[in-house]
């Protein structure tokens, strides 16, 4: 297993009150997998993402990377796993050229020796994901949301990370962009092997990428849908969440 | 019904003049669900606001919107104000439209007391329709209890109540997930046979409500065909590429990027992204008429010779 | 439950003013009952007479004990003595507190009523004459210095034209140069603010719902987007009082009006520090409750604001 | 707590309403309350920079209700240098002049209808002692002789105990002043004099009423031609101008003490060009720079001298319009032994070349000296400024502070200064008091202190002599001038302006109805 | 707007650093006081005879270096507690909370008086005093405005993405939260020197704030006020160089916030 969480629990507290996000979850994803997590909004599943990745400390439970419990995020750690977070427009410093944001990985980690090693590897990720060269020099609020959209997948892209989490990276967007965006997500997996954590409300778009999916309601995870389950699986019962309950593998 | 003929609508700003939608024809027939679908930026929000003159001081509009015989264009606010209020009922996209400070009934009852109704049939008939559409017990909450869904319908009542000729939805399921979307299918169907304009993206949601859709791409109406066909077999290269954006379509996306509004390619306006493009693309197509549906591009100017 | 939690924080609140006023006393090195008695008798005092006042105000208590004994009497209202009256402080600021509240309550109004008219004039009329005459003199009126038109107003319609008293209380006519100088700048800072408001509600989307219904532009303006204007508008109420209250001083300095604004101004330069003291508390008591209600006020007005949540 | 918002806005704007019907109706009931129909022919009102204090302060009752309500038992003639009987007809000086007899007037009343007694006399006299600072320091006692005779004991023997009997500190007051009557210890309740003025209503700080007292009037065979005095309090000085000018009060009096509560001094002349009379009189009231002459370097009479060269008296009056009056000597030419000082010499000129010279050779080039100054007494400071100016022109490097009471006082008496400026003098009746508190060797509000003055100073106040005074007052002059102890810039001035809807003369203003004339401004005939 | 109103403030920046030009603001000329605007002295001459435009232009450097450095120590002050109290929130956050309430609950002015005045009784007037009892009341707002920003941009995604790269918290703080809460805090800035500027101008009307012989707009107004009607451009020409410049402040405040 790439990744996995076991029994993690998260409140947050809303004004004087405490709530209960996360209510004992547990998921997991394998190299080159694409896992969608699947449920309607508020249901938990971008905390779920966001302590994959330590971003959200959990209040109870484990993750593991690589076998390995993470407690505290390492530098290796933050290298290998990667956000492509859902609002285009809101993740991307508005102050910073594109270039710059896409760049900021490598000056994190200290990666890009010159100048113009900086530029070599930016071009590239920036071509593969779609981003014409003028694209780089603009700020933000010059470029349209699918543009942005390919900007945020390429700076998460660029460190070669093995593991992302996708939130809802295309419900923002239309649906040639969503495609056009997903595509490219398909191929860059496709060449580098990465996994994608792909948190989506649509079930559509989870049925044409998924090679499991995970259903979420509540807090919980209420079921586990293997491609060809998800396949047979009628509309109206996935939006009543009548799914099959299936133990966890681990 | 209504018909529209050669509306543009230009927006001035910083960097010029936009014609977010230019030019556009269509009429929509008594009793048909019309829908307009099309991406963000293809101007099909301005051209709903546009007919019923909601748009801000700083859009000029042109051409003719006659309903019922009437241009409405031409109407004086006050004439305008009334057909608003009994004839053309436009719901607005539902994020942020209600209210936050006034109770979901009486927001929903509002033009009727605009139309002088008598109190105790105003609230007979809204607490009718809320119940109808399942959310009778909101009456007295104030939007912010609601859910998107609910809100949406909500949103309905306030069009429906006012008994309308015609209903202009914008955008009724943006922002909503697939259960919410759901219930607003539903709400939509349940309105029976009534003249209906919707607007939107999601093309899953237009399949469901649609008699006739019409596709708008960079402020232009590219094809207007029976939902059946449409769906089938569509005819204009950007329906065709629309469609199969869809996940459930294989998900084969529309190469290149949008052309901004201020900056458009000469000619038809999706000939860089358009792999059937020919020299001929440079200059405007006219909308064809094939097989009653209707198609804005030189590939069928051939047919017809 | 969200009462209780306001009215906690207005407690602690309270408990901050006070220690700020009742330090002031405090930060200056040297003993206050020396500075007392050369206040009072303008020679320097003998050394007995010093340890007997000394005794007399318990200043040879601890800090702490004479900081809780002092708030417990500021709480009943008792702030000691005046050092250049004699006379109970809490009196002294009675006396003058109608005057001012006159001043306050009639500037107050005349500025709302106005400030709403043109700010709700402006916001429909944006970009016409009159949004922009208002703009102009709301910008004016924040700029120039109220001491300054208080003084050419006087020079015009006193001196000039003998018009209207110069200075002095009560009585109509007396008001008239002291509020239209404070309403000037009062007035442009919440014309201001309206016409903000409402123009940023009149762009929200409910404002489109509003219009599509049918509805009378008044109505749209006045019963849609005026009446959400006004949440943050009476949010902005507490910081009025405090620009009131800053223009009050200036106002009542100029215009020698026997108000709180003045008696602080005399205080100070009279070194009567316990009316100091009790003025800025009591300034801080107002501002707090003002604060409270306003945050109560919400909870009426926008149902938003639960109580619970 | 549930409220709707209908019911909400019922209840606010109902409070609203309220709340403005009581504040109107709070106006108009106190207009009624103050008793004061302004407009009214017999009743003149007067515009005053200080409060009144008919209720007892830190010295007392105001110098107002002071000079006017009550009477002292002698006067004093500036120009003649001489003692004049006033509520006691005659006195005898006796016991080496530790004690002093006074012989009462007879028939003299004080405004309640009692008659001025001994027993007043010697209440007057253990209240001082009891209650006033200077009363302290004078009285050891008083006795009674006889219903008009009453001998006053002195701390000491000297003639300034009779200079202080026409002060107005010691003005004669009647025991029923106080409550329990005639208790030193007791509660003040108001000043009951035998002056041309009674109090009839009082407010603090706001105004105070006066009516005509019927026995004065007809103790000096006079028919009051006013019903009421009402003197407003207000404090700044030019709204008090504003006042006039705009009709709300028909006169404005300076305050009669060093200070800065008098009609700004650059508005005399407009005002007069309008057709207000402007009364004024030149006092012994002498404003001048004072040293800190016990530290470098203003312990050295060269440095003293090379400022008063430095600084042109004829500038500094301009400052006030020129209405006050170029300091060329210690006082006003009227001013006892003046001229005789005058003819010997004894006149401060300026000669800033001859500064420049004194700067250069005894070194103080560039010296760092800070002038301090109270920022209460307001046109001081642009003195200062002028003074700052000049003394930089000269070779000095002057600092100026302007601050605030308290401030300068602590720096005044801490000695963290080098130059203040000063007033000695007062108005005519207190010449010799403030000769004493200023060159005196044991006061606390010394202007200047050398063996050779405060000699002089203390002889000076222990003699009685007339020409033997003047004679030694001559010789302080040239002391204070040789010394440079002060260096005196100009001399102040009394003034009263009124409209000219009102009747009043200078002689009526600054004169007794018998002639003798003093300094204060007196209000029997406004 | 941004041009109008830096316009005028550049107009008066220039116009007092030019000011040693228009001559000394000090020096004495009795044989020419009170004289009225003319060629010589276009603003007129004071009470002694000084030149008003030398004065009304020195009092323009002083009220402006005053209200700058206020403003700037104020942004300091202001700008680290917000953003402490943003960044750690919990207690630290709940404290500095409360405290900026007290502050926020006294009127500014009223505090201002208060404290120049006691302090001033003990230790004389001195500019110092003024700068420290503004600054001792004025950082609040800049306080809560940083805190707001930080607490908002804390909560953006692309601080989250920030994280997610693995940035450190100094580097987001410094690269990305701050940058971001600059154009508000310039907002705030320059709407704040107009305040500042006009609480000096107050103070020294009242006679708290600078003291002569240092020129100051409001102390200059203040000794003019006598002569409103013999000498009007005594107090005419600070009044009005008031009004200029906290217009200049505000028209360029928020002009600058409408840009933004």
């Amino acid at each position: 297993m790439l990744m996995r969480c076991v029994n993690v629990s998260k409140s947050f507290k809303v004004g004087r009150r405490r709530i209960e996000v996360l209510k004992g979850c547990s998921i997991a994803v394998d190299e080159g997998e694409t896992v969608v997590l699947f449920g309607e909004s508020g249901c938990g599943k971008t905390t779920l993402g966001r302590v994959l990745l330590m971003l959200v400390k959990p209040d109870a439970g484990r993750v593991f990377f690589k076998d390995t419990e993470i407690t505290a995020p390492t530098r290796e750690f933050r290298k290998s796993v990667q956000l492509i977070p859902q609002n285009p427009d809101e993740a991307l410093n508005p102050r910073w050229r594109i270039y710059d944001s896409i760049a900021e990985p490598l000056r994190v980690h200290g990666l890009a020796e010159t100048m113009n090693e900086e530029f070599d590897a930016v071009a590239a990720i920036a071509e593969k994901a779609g981003l014409k060269e003028e694209h780089l020099h603009r700020k933000p609020s010059e470029l349209s949301g699918g543009e942005l959209q390919r900007a945020v997948i390429a700076r998460a892209l660029i460190l070669e990370p093995e593991f992302v989490v996708c939130d809802e990276p295309t419900s923002m967007l239309d649906v040639s962009v969503q495609a056009a965006i997903v595509r490219m997500l398909m191929d860059i997996q496709k060449r580098t092997g990465v996994s994608y954590l792909f948190i989506t409300h649509d079930l559509e778009l989870a049925r044409a990428i998924a090679d499991r999916m995970y259903v979420m309601s509540g807090g919980r995870v209420t079921g586990e849908l293997r491609k060809e389950e998800l396949r047979e699986l009628s509309r109206e019962s996935l939006i009543r969440c009548e799914l099959p309950r299936v133990s966890a593998r681990f | 019904m209504l018909k529209v003929e050669n509306l543009v609508v230009r927006f001035k700003s910083r960097v010029g003049v936009v014609r977010a939608v230019d030019g556009v024809n269509f009429d929509v027939v008594s009793g048909e669900r019309f829908v307009f679908v099309g991406e963000s930026g293809s101007g099909k929000t301005v051209l709903a606001m546009a007919l019923v003159r909601l748009l801000p001081n700083n859009a000029t509009v042109t051409g003719r919107v006659i309903f019922d015989g009437v241009d409405l264009l031409k109407l004086s606010e006050k004439e305008m104000r009334k057909v608003r209020n009994c004839k053309i009922a436009y719901i607005p996209q539902n994020q942020a439209s209600l209210n936050p400070l006034m109770k979901v009934g009486y927001q929903c009852a509002e033009p009727l007391v605009e139309q002088g109704l008598e109190r105790g049939r105003i609230m007979r008939k809204v607490s009718e329709l809320l119940e109808f559409f399942g959310i009778g017990h909101r009456f007295k909450d104030y939007p912010h209890k609601l859910s998107g869904g609910m809100r949406q319908r909500a949103l309905l009542v306030m069009g429906l109540s006012r008994e309308p000729e015609m209903i202009i939805a914008d955008e009724p399921t943006k922002g909503l997930d697939a259960v919410k979307r759901e219930q607003v299918v539903e709400a939509f169907q349940k309105l029976g046979r009534r003249t209906l304009m919707v607007i939107t993206h999601d093309l899953p949601f237009a399949e469901k409500v649609a008699d006739r859709i019409a596709v708008m791409y960079c402020g232009k109406i590219v094809e207007i065909s029976p939902a059946r066909e449409f769906f089938d077999c569509p005819l204009h290269p950007y329906s065709k590429g629309l469609l199969e954006s869809l996940p459930e379509r294989g998900m084969n996306p529309i190469k290149g990027f949008q052309p901004s509004l201020v900056n458009l390619p000469e000619g038809c306006r999706f000939r860089e992204r358009c792999d059937l493009s020919t020299a001929r693309c440079a200059e405007e197509p006219p909308l064809l008429e094939v097989d009653g549906s209707l198609v804005r591009c030189w590939l069928y100017a051939d047919e017809m010779c | 439950m969200y009462v209780v939690r306001r009215a906690v924080q207005a407690v602690i609140t309270l408990l901050g003013v006070s220690l700020i006023s009742f330090s002031l006393l405090y930060i200056f090195p040297g003993d206050p009952a020396e500075f007392i008695l050369s206040i009072r008798y303008g020679y320097e005092p003998s050394a007995e007479d010093v340890a007997r006042l000394r005794e007399e105000l318990g200043l040879n208590r601890p800090l702490v004990t004479q900081y809780l004994d002092w708030l417990s009497r500021a709480l009943r209202g008792d702030f000691g003595m005046s050092w250049t009256e004699p006379k109970a402080v809490m009196p002294l600021i009675l006396e003058r507190a109608q005057a001012s509240a006159e001043l306050f309550l009639a500037t107050f109004l005349i500025s709302i009523f106005f400030a709403f008219v043109l700010g709700i004039l402006s916001s429909i009329y944006r970009d016409r004459w009159i949004d922009h005459l208002t703009r102009m003199f709301s910008m004016l009126g924040i700029s120039i210095p109220s001491f300054w038109l208080g003084l050419v107003l006087i020079w015009i319609f006193s001196v000039n034209f003998h018009l209207l008293p110069a200075f002095g209380c009560c009585g109509i006519k007396h008001l008239v140069l002291p509020v239209l100088t404070w309403s000037f700048s009062f007035m442009a800072i919440k014309t201001r603010f309206i016409r903000a408001s409402v123009i940023e509600e009149l762009s929200k989307e409910y404002i489109v719902t509003a219009r599509s219904k049918g509805l009378a532009e008044s109505a749209v303006v006045l019963r849609h987007a005026l009446r959400n204007a006004l949440i943050p508008i009476v949010t902005y109420l507490s910081m009025s009082v405090s620009h009131l209250i800053v223009g009050s001083i200036m106002v009542e300095v100029v215009f020698s009006w026997e108000g709180l604004g003045t008696l602080l101004v005399k205080s100070v330069f009279e070194r009567d520090f316990p009316v100091v003291q009790a003025l800025v508390f009591l300034s801080g008591v107002v501002m707090i409750s003002v604060n409270l209600v306003v945050d109560l006020l919400y909870t009426v007005i926008d149902p938003r604001v639960k109580y619970g949540e | 707590m549930k409220l709707s918002r209908r019911n909400f806005m019922k209840y606010a704007s109902a409070t609203t309403a309220t709340l403005l019907g009581i504040n109107l109706l709070g106006c108009s009931s106190r207009q009624s309350t103050g008793g004061v129909e302004i407009g009214k022919l017999s009743t003149v009102v007067m515009g005053y920079g200080k409060d009144h204090k008919l209720k007892g302060g830190k010295w007392g009752i105001g110098f107002f209700p002071k000079v006017n309500t009550l009477e002292k038992l002698v006067e004093y003639d500036l120009e003649k240098d001489e003692y004049k009987p006033f509520l006691a007809e005659k006195w005898e000086v006796e016991n080496g002049g530790k004690s002093i007899t006074f012989v009462l007037k007879k028939g003299v009343k004080f405004s309640d209808g009692d008659e001025l007694t001994a027993d007043a006399v010697k209440f007057t006299v253990l209240w001082l002692t009891a209650n006033h600072p200077l009363g302290q320091e004078t009285f050891e006692s008083a006795d009674v002789v006889d219903d008009y005779t009453v001998t006053i004991h002195y701390k000491k023997a000297e003639f300034l105990n009779l200079a202080k009997m026409a002060e107005f500190h010691m003005s004669i007051m009647s025991p029923s002043s106080v409550s329990p009557k005639g208790d030193v210890k007791g509660e003040w309740v108001l000043p009951i004099g035998t002056g041309p003025l009674k109090v009839a209503d009082y407010r603090e700080g706001e105004y105070a009423v006066y009516e005509p007292n019927v026995y004065w009037y007809e103790r000096f065979g006079l028919e009051p031609n006013f019903e009421k005095l009402v003197v407003k309090f207000i404090k700044d000085e030019d709204t008090r101008v504003m006042a006039l000018r705009s009709g709300e009060v028909d006169c404005l009096s300076d305050y009669c003490h060093g200070g800065s509560d008098y009609t700004p001094r650059n508005q005399l002349a407009p005002l007069r060009q309008d057709g207000y009379k402007v009364f004024k009189r030149g006092e012994p009231l002498t404003w001048v720079i004072a040293f800190n002459y016990t530290k470098e370097p203003f312990n050295n009479v060269n440095a003293r001298k090379a400022v008063d060269l430095a600084v042109d008296r004829n500038e500094v009056v301009k400052i006030f319009n020129s209405e006050v009056y170029p300091a060329e000597t210690l006082f006003i030419e009227k001013a006892p032994g003046i001229k005789e000082a005058k003819a010997q010499g004894i006149v401060y000129k300026p000669n800033p070349d001859e500064a420049r010279r004194i700067i250069k050779e005894k070194g103080y080039s560039n010296l760092n000296v800070k002038l301090i100054v109270d920022k209460a007494q307001g046109d001081q400071i642009l003195v200062s400024q002028l003074v700052q100016e000049k003394l930089n022109d000269v070779g000095f490097n002057v600092e100026l502070e302007v601050l605030e009471s308290g401030a300068y006082k602590e720096k005044r008496d801490s000695g963290e200064y080098d130059m203040r400026l000063y007033y000695i003098g007062g108005t005519d009746r207190r010449f010799y008091m403030r000769l004493y508190w200023r060159f005196h060797p044991e006061t606390k509000w010394k202007v200047y202190e050398s063996e050779r003055t405060g000699n002089l100073c203390k002889k000076i106040l222990g003699e009685f002599d007339e020409s033997k005074r003047r004679q030694l007052l001559v010789e302080f002059y040239k002391a204070v001038y040789e010394e440079r102890g002060v260096v005196p810039l100009y001399f102040d001035i009394m003034t009263v302006v009124t409209s000219p809807k009102m009747d009043m003369t200078w002689d009526e203003t600054f004169k007794w109805p018998n002639g003798y004339e003093v300094g204060e401004p007196l209000f029997y005939d406004v | 707007m941004v041009f109008t109103g830096g316009g005028i403030i550049l107009c008066i920046l220039i116009l007092s650093c030019l000011a040693p030009i228009a001559g000394d603001p000090c020096s004495v000329n009795m044989d020419e006081r009170l004289s009225p605007p003319s060629f010589k002295h276009p603003f007129g001459t004071d009470q002694l005879g000084r030149d008003m435009l030398s004065r009304v232009l020195h009092g323009g450097r002083v009220s402006l270096i005053v209200a700058i450095t206020i403003s700037l120590l104020s942004m300091v002050v202001g700008c680290f507690v917000g953003a402490v109290s943003g960044y750690f929130g919990g207690v630290v956050d709940d404290v500095i909370g409360r405290i900026v309430d007290v502050f926020m609950s006294i009127p500014e002015i009223v505090l201002n008086i208060a404290m120049v005045g006691v302090f001033c009784a003990v230790y004389g007037v001195s500019t110092f005093i003024v700068i420290f009892a503004v600054v001792f009341t004025n950082w609040v707002g800049y306080a809560r405005l940083m805190r707001g920003m930080v607490l908002s941009l804390k909560e953006r995604e692309f601080v989250l993405c920030a994280k997610a790269i693995g940035a450190g918290e100094w580097y987001i703080l410094f690269r990305h939260i701050i940058p971001n809460a600059a154009g508000p805090l310039i907002v705030l800035a320059t709407l704040n020197i107009g305040n500042v500027i006009m609480t000096i101008a107050s103070l020294g009307f009242l006679g708290l704030g600078i003291q002569p012989p240092i020129p100051e707009w409001g102390q200059i107004l203040n000794s003019g006020k006598n002569y409103i009607t013999t000498a009007p451009w005594i107090s005419f020409f600070p009044g009005l160089f008031i009004a200029l410049s906290v217009l200049g402040f505000n028209i360029l405040g928020e002009g600058l916030n409408a840009e933004s």
